[in-house]
């Protein structure tokens, strides 16, 4: 490890919810929403956290902000350990790093005018010139590309799109390095998201970002973020540069999610369901691979031990027999997920 | 102007609006209005007991005085206790519900639980009973009235501030590291405040209710006062035959009431976020 | 769900003890003497002082304390000043006549209410609810000690169909003494004449009490409906053919109800205020006339011992309504 | 230009049923609300042939859902149906009463999934009690002798066949204690409980995760099959219509702009909207491509052609044109002008 430390780190991050025990009330059973994550994000990149509802991204996004505390592991920002705060104080030292919800409408006062929430991020960060305040909102609005004119009305005046440029105009006039970005698409159609995720590519270079980008939805990842890493129950499965992980994606449970996106491609041969049943609940985890009661790979010995996150050549993956189940699952890809131009690209004719 | 236009559309809530308005006006100048300011305290025996009649249009209660009049001056002390105790109920109860929702701990259960206590109480009953312990007068009954009201309004801004808590529009003010005390008085108490002053206007109704049973059981206001709790409770002893002596009395809290009532039945639906139009 | 109820049971625990601690802290901290109070007028000091010996005012508190602790435990709140009797004796004799009056109130708001609230929020903003909404604010708005006299006025003195006052006609043998309730007693006597006569005597008292309470309930009832209307599930149901009466009154109400049910509990402490109220006017035997007559005659003893009972009763209300509300609603049964 | 007009890959005639068991033709629909009158519907027009599927595509706001609301008659009050047709089964579903739709329609030849089935199931029912409550006023047997015990046999049998894991106690449970693949199996058992002819289902994967959505298409395309019923898939998915439905009917702000077989349409859009819309998708391209401009509010919907001022192929003639579908070879239809041209060139 040489040069610059990486912005940030996360090692053996878990993160236990719930499991107080309370007066004269049943005791909450522990949730393990975050269970041992390593991730590196690296400056300027666009890390994509994938899977499916309830298997830990958000929380994880949560922790890495501050607002959650991390029950075990470390964190650490430009390589000095920030981790083990309360929420107040992580906050302090974690300021470069910003968070936007997904949703975006009820993530703003409804009493307040767009231009008051966003000059108070400012008030609070303690620039106390009302005229710099808002010369810098006016200038942040235009950066997102809304009119000025926007600093006058109420959010529920606002379209989804709209909503969503001035929750990051938000984030932006605090100058953070890092952005946790949590579903910043979902609930947007196909033809407003393009300029939501374009306007995310412009202000990366502009501002000199970093974003950890939470979604569900793998088409945006595979052509928003740099790399790609794959949650299941609290767990990282896999973690790979976008384009080897969506060329040849190793656990069986990242070629299941690829093999579920419905493809316009009406030549692609119809799949049958990859996976069976639905992820079980985080409070009761199977024992040993996390995935196991799912896979149709699945091994006696995978029910015993969760393997780690393995390494090899940039490629991450968590599974004792990746290497065994890829070549004969090289037909069941065939639809899109695999090597090659996609199928689908052929067709792309409009416009 | 939109809050303006649908609240003119809501009927009801308009009525509700004049008649408060009517009753401040009345309370306000009701020296001036009565036709017989002096009967107070004034007797005429010879007019005892009159009917309503062009001179006396609600008749003349026992010791012949004006019950028009009556009835105009004790607007007065019915608004003045509707308001002293609203007010009083939400300075004590509004503080409390905010500090009890903001964080969970042991101060907010101690709270919480007090206000329980507190609404257990049998309002009336330990309102009668303060006020005769500090001696039976129109300003113990306000204060015993405040006293037994204000868990009203504690349990309600805990329930919002709690509600507004848990708001995705409140994490993201801690994400960008606003301070409690923004959180809790730029933020939370605005949002929180509409279903107060609703309740509030309610409460104003509630409490002339509570006052005037006070005065009828003879714990509040006290004789030649021209309280309308109190005129129904002497009038009793002339029934049947001088119904007009506790029929406008009565009349009057009612009409007073409904309007408080209606008025806040009509904010419900006014104070609302989404009527905001920046043009 | 036993959990549950234990749970809420346990839950009202310290609710019962704030009480006992905040009726034993009332007489002692207000401002005025409440020996001198007792005493009253006219009192030399030295009654006063023997009244407070008397009364142990003038001991530690938490000596005090201990001793109210003991008294409430075996029911014992002295002898009233007003009654000359023992205050437990004397309530335990005149609960039964409150529940009676409170419970047929109840029985009356329920029945009238939850219907015209359904009725109001089905034809939202059409006459029906113009009409039931008028009337259940004006029921809100309208005094009771006031419309109580004004029915004795209009159905006792003027048409004389009902009885003016009190719990039975003067002249009748009253059966023997088994629940303090006229009623059943005269149903276990199966004496029909005084049951008829008690009934006769129980309308106006009872109707008087109910118009709040019926008010109330209609308006939540009606925002529940009009809450549930707005629901997916309830186009689910149009659009699957549900039939509308049966969508209406089994599908909608059950949700309307649940959020009226608490309500319901927590306006509970108005109605005893309510019955305080009617039964001094209507002369009914029941605990409020005899709590006002004696805080009347500034008799501290049954003014404790009355709250003290009032808050329990609210307790027990308060908890058989969360239990309704929790039976109603099965998302409550596993919540943590 | 020549591309609106013709199409690109020639699809093999298929042999498909002639008479529609669903047909919309010209429907519009207003709704009075505070802030005026909302033209949501401005000229609908489909059909549903036998046995197929067709999906309903639009962005959100473009009145699909009021739509499918026209379709069962359970529109908000303040709704009005100024023109068209319903044509369900050779009668017109306007036409009919509120009772008869109850008694005929609603849940019998038409089933209804729901887009959540978290909202959509009441939480304070049992979800059997809920089921056959369905099944006891519109099942072919209702009222026979034990016809309750013979509805309780075929929900069991039904839900076993959704794959819903023990049915038995199922039925005693409540909506709540269900995941949300689970509810969404239980809708649609609900929906094919009275053996209906059409199905209609409301965007019925948008609260689900991705694996589960296809667990549910795949099901839904077998049982299709299975049950020979038709169905009217509403999304805003074009993947999945592509995976799903044998046509497509594109709705944009309340006006059909193209219908036509499925794998045609994708293939060779003939509206510019359809072909912006494709445009967007990722598997056709790889930058991030929206559309410019926004949809129009129903409230001042531009005249004409609503899709007008955001088209790039917009003529002077677009905004004084009538709603009005040409019919193309092999199914396609296509409400633009420029389609007019081609076709009359």
């Amino acid at each position: 490890m040489t040069g610059t430390p990486d912005l940030l780190e996360l090692r053996d991050v878990s993160v236990r919810l719930g499991g107080q025990r309370r007066w004269l009330r049943p005791s909450v059973a522990p949730i393990q929403a975050v269970a041992a994550v390593s991730l590196r994000l690296r400056r300027g990149e666009i890390l994509g956290l994938v899977g499916e509802s309830g298997c830990g991204k958000t929380t994880l996004g949560r922790t890495i902000l501050g607002l959650q505390r991390a029950s075990d592991g470390e964190i650490r920002l430009d390589g000095e350990p920030v981790g083990d705060l309360s929420p107040k104080q992580a906050r302090k030292r974690r300021k470069d790093i910003h968070y936007v919800h997904q949703d975006a409408a009820a993530a703003l006062d409804p009493w307040w005018s767009i231009g008051r929430i966003l000059e108070e991020g400012l008030a609070i960060q303690g620039l106390r010139s009302a005229a710099e305040r808002r010369a810098r909102v006016d200038h942040m609005l235009q950066a997102v590309g809304l009119e000025p004119g926007t600093r006058r009305r109420y959010p529920h005046e606002l379209s989804g799109g709209q909503l969503r440029r001035v929750a990051l105009a938000r984030i932006l006039v605090l100058r953070p390095r890092l952005i946790v970005l949590d579903e910043p698409t979902s609930g947007l159609d196909m033809s407003v998201q393009a300029t939501v995720l374009n306007l995310l590519l412009e202000l990366r270079g502009r501002f000199d970002l970093t974003y950890l980008f939470i979604s569900h939805d793998l088409s945006v990842v595979e052509r928003l973020c740099d790399r790609v890493a794959i949650m299941y129950l609290g767990r990282v499965v896999e973690l790979a540069p976008t384009a080897r992980l969506f060329a040849r994606p190793r656990h069986p449970y990242t070629r299941a999610l690829l093999a579920a996106v419905p493809r316009l491609d009406p030549h692609a041969a119809r799949l049958s369901a990859a996976i069976e049943g639905e992820p079980p609940s985080a409070g009761r985890p199977p024992p040993g691979c996390v995935f196991s009661s799912r896979c149709r790979h699945a091994e006696p010995e995978c029910r015993e031990v969760m393997p780690e996150l393995q390494d090899e050549a940039g490629h991450a993956v968590a599974c004792r027999r990746w290497r065994d189940i890829l070549p004969d699952d090289r037909h069941a890809l065939a639809a899109g997920a695999c090597d090659g131009p996609k199928p689908a690209r052929r067709l792309g004719l409009a416009q | 102007m939109l809050m303006l236009r649908k609240f003119a559309r809501d009927v009801p809530a308009v009525i509700g609006l004049v008649i408060v308005l009517f009753a401040l006006v009345v309370a306000i100048f009701g020296p001036w209005l009565a036709p017989y300011p002096g009967d107070i305290v004034a007797s005429h025996l010879l007019q005892r007991l009159k009917p309503p009649s062009a001179a006396f249009p609600f008749g003349t209660d026992n010791l012949g005085r004006d019950m028009l009049s009556r009835v105009i001056l004790g607007t007065r002390g019915a608004l003045e206790v509707a308001v002293t105790v609203v007010v009083l109920a939400m300075a004590i109860g509004v503080p409390l519900g905010l500090v009890a929702g903001y964080r969970a701990g042991w101060l907010s259960e101690t709270i919480m639980r007090v206000t329980d206590v507190f609404l257990a109480l049998p309002q009336l009953i330990l309102a009668l009973a303060l006020a005769q312990l500090l001696t039976p007068s129109l300003e113990s009954a306000m204060l015993a009235l405040a006293l037994t009201y204000w868990p009203f309004f504690t349990r309600l801004v805990y329930a919002e501030t709690r509600r507004l808590q848990a708001s995705l529009f409140v994490d993201a003010l801690r994400g960008i590291g606003a301070s409690s005390g923004r959180i809790l008085f730029a933020h939370i108490l605005p949002n929180a405040i509409s279903p107060v002053i609703v309740r509030a206007t309610i409460g104003m109704g509630f409490t002339i209710l509570v006052a005037a049973v006070l005065g009828f059981l003879g714990m509040g206001a006290t004789p030649p006062a021209p309280d309308w709790g109190l005129t129904i409770s002497e009038s009793r002893n002339y029934l049947p035959s001088a119904w007009w002596y506790s029929t406008f009395p009565g009349l009057a809290i009612l009409v007073t009431v409904l309007g408080f009532n209606l008025l806040g039945d009509g904010l419900r639906d006014f104070v609302d976020p989404r009527l905001r139009r920046s043009r | 769900m036993l959990r549950f109820v234990l749970r809420r049971v346990l839950y009202a625990l310290p609710s019962l003890f704030g009480l006992l601690m905040v009726t034993f802290l009332l007489v002692r901290i207000v401002p005025a003497d409440p020996a001198a109070v007792l005493a009253g007028d006219n009192a030399t000091p030295q009654q006063i002082a023997a009244i407070r010996h008397q009364y142990g005012f003038d001991r530690p508190l938490t000596e005090q304390l201990a001793l109210y602790l003991n008294q409430v435990m075996r029911f014992d709140f002295g002898e009233s000043q007003y009654s000359h009797r023992a205050v437990g004796f004397d309530l335990r004799q005149r609960l039964p006549a409150t529940l009676e009056l409170t419970l047929a109130a109840l029985v009356i708001a329920t029945v009238l209410g939850i219907p015209l609230g359904v009725v109001a929020g089905v034809f939202h903003n059409r006459w029906p609810d113009f009409v039931v909404r008028v009337l259940s604010i004006t029921g809100i708005a309208i005094a009771s000690f006031w419309i109580a006299i004004m029915l004795q006025l209009l159905f006792a003195m003027q048409l004389g169909w009902l009885p003016l006052r009190g719990e039975m006609s003067s002249g009748i043998d009253p059966p023997p003494v088994v629940t303090h309730s006229l009623i059943l007693d005269s149903l276990f006597a199966g004496r029909w004449d005084v049951f008829g006569d008690a009934l006769r005597h129980l309308v106006l008292p009872a109707v008087t009490l109910s118009l709040g309470g019926l008010a109330t309930i209609t308006r939540f009832t009606r925002a529940g409906v009009l809450e549930t209307l707005q629901k997916d599930f309830v186009l689910y149901e149009r659009a699957v053919g549900y039939p509308k009466r049966r969508l209406i009154w089994v599908y909608v109400l059950r949700n309307s109800v649940i959020a009226a049910v608490t309500q319901i509990g927590l306006l509970f402490g108005s109605f005893i205020a309510g019955a305080v109220v009617v039964e001094s006017i209507f002369d009914w035997p029941g605990i409020g006339n005899y709590t006002v007559q004696a805080i009347l005659t500034a008799d501290y003893k049954v003014m404790l011992a009355a709250t003290l009972l009032i808050g329990l009763v609210y307790t027990l209300v308060n908890i058989l309504t969360d239990l309704v509300h929790a039976w109603l609603d099965p998302r409550l049964w596993e919540q943590p | 230009m020549r591309a609106v007009a013709t199409l690109s890959e020639p699809t093999p005639p298929e042999p498909r049923p002639t008479e529609p068991i669903l047909q919309v033709r010209g429907l519009k629909l207003s709704i009075r609300t505070d802030e005026g009158l909302a033209a949501v519907l401005d000229h609908v027009d489909f059909a549903l042939a036998g046995g197929h599927i067709l999906g309903i595509v639009g962005e959100s706001g473009c009145g699909k859902s009021t739509l499918v609301r026209a379709i069962v008659g359970i529109l908000p009050a303040r709704a009005m149906i100024e023109a068209g047709h319903i044509h369900f089964l050779g009668e017109d579903l306007l036409g009919l009463s509120e009772a008869e739709l109850n008694g005929r329609v609603r849940g019998r030849a038409i089933g209804f999934v729901p887009q959540d089935p978290y909202l959509a199931l009441n939480p304070v029912f049992k979800v059997g009690a809920q089921l056959l409550e369905i099944m006891r006023w519109h099942a072919p047997d209702r009222g026979r002798k034990n016809a309750r015990r013979d509805h309780r046999m075929r929900l069991v049998e039904l839900l076993r066949r959704v794959q819903l894991p023990d049915p038995e106690a199922a039925l005693e449970r409540y909506p709540h204690q269900f995941s949300g693949g689970q509810r969404q199996r239980l809708v649609i058992a609900a929906a094919l409980a009275c053996a209906p002819a059409l199905v209609i289902a409301d965007e019925p994967t948008t609260a689900v995760d991705v694996t589960t959505q296809q667990q549910i298409l795949d099901l839904i395309r077998d049982l299709v099959e299975e049950f020979a019923f038709s169905m009217l898939f509403v999304t805003h998915d074009l993947g999945v219509v592509a995976q799903l439905c044998d046509d497509i009917c594109v709705i944009y702000a309340g006006q059909t702009v193209e219908s036509g077989p499925t794998r045609d349409v994708l293939a060779a859009p003939n509206h510019p909207y359809t072909r912006a819309l494709l445009a967007c998708h990722p598997e056709r391209s790889d930058a991030f491509v929206g559309i410019p401009g926004v949809v129009p509010s129903p409230f001042r919907p531009p005249p004409g052609c609503r899709f007008a001022p955001r088209c790039t192929y917009a003529l002077a003639v677009c905004p004084q044109r009538m709603p009005y579908l040409v019919g193309g070879p092999a199914g396609r239809k296509v409400d633009c002008v420029l389609a007019e041209i081609g076709a009359a060139a």
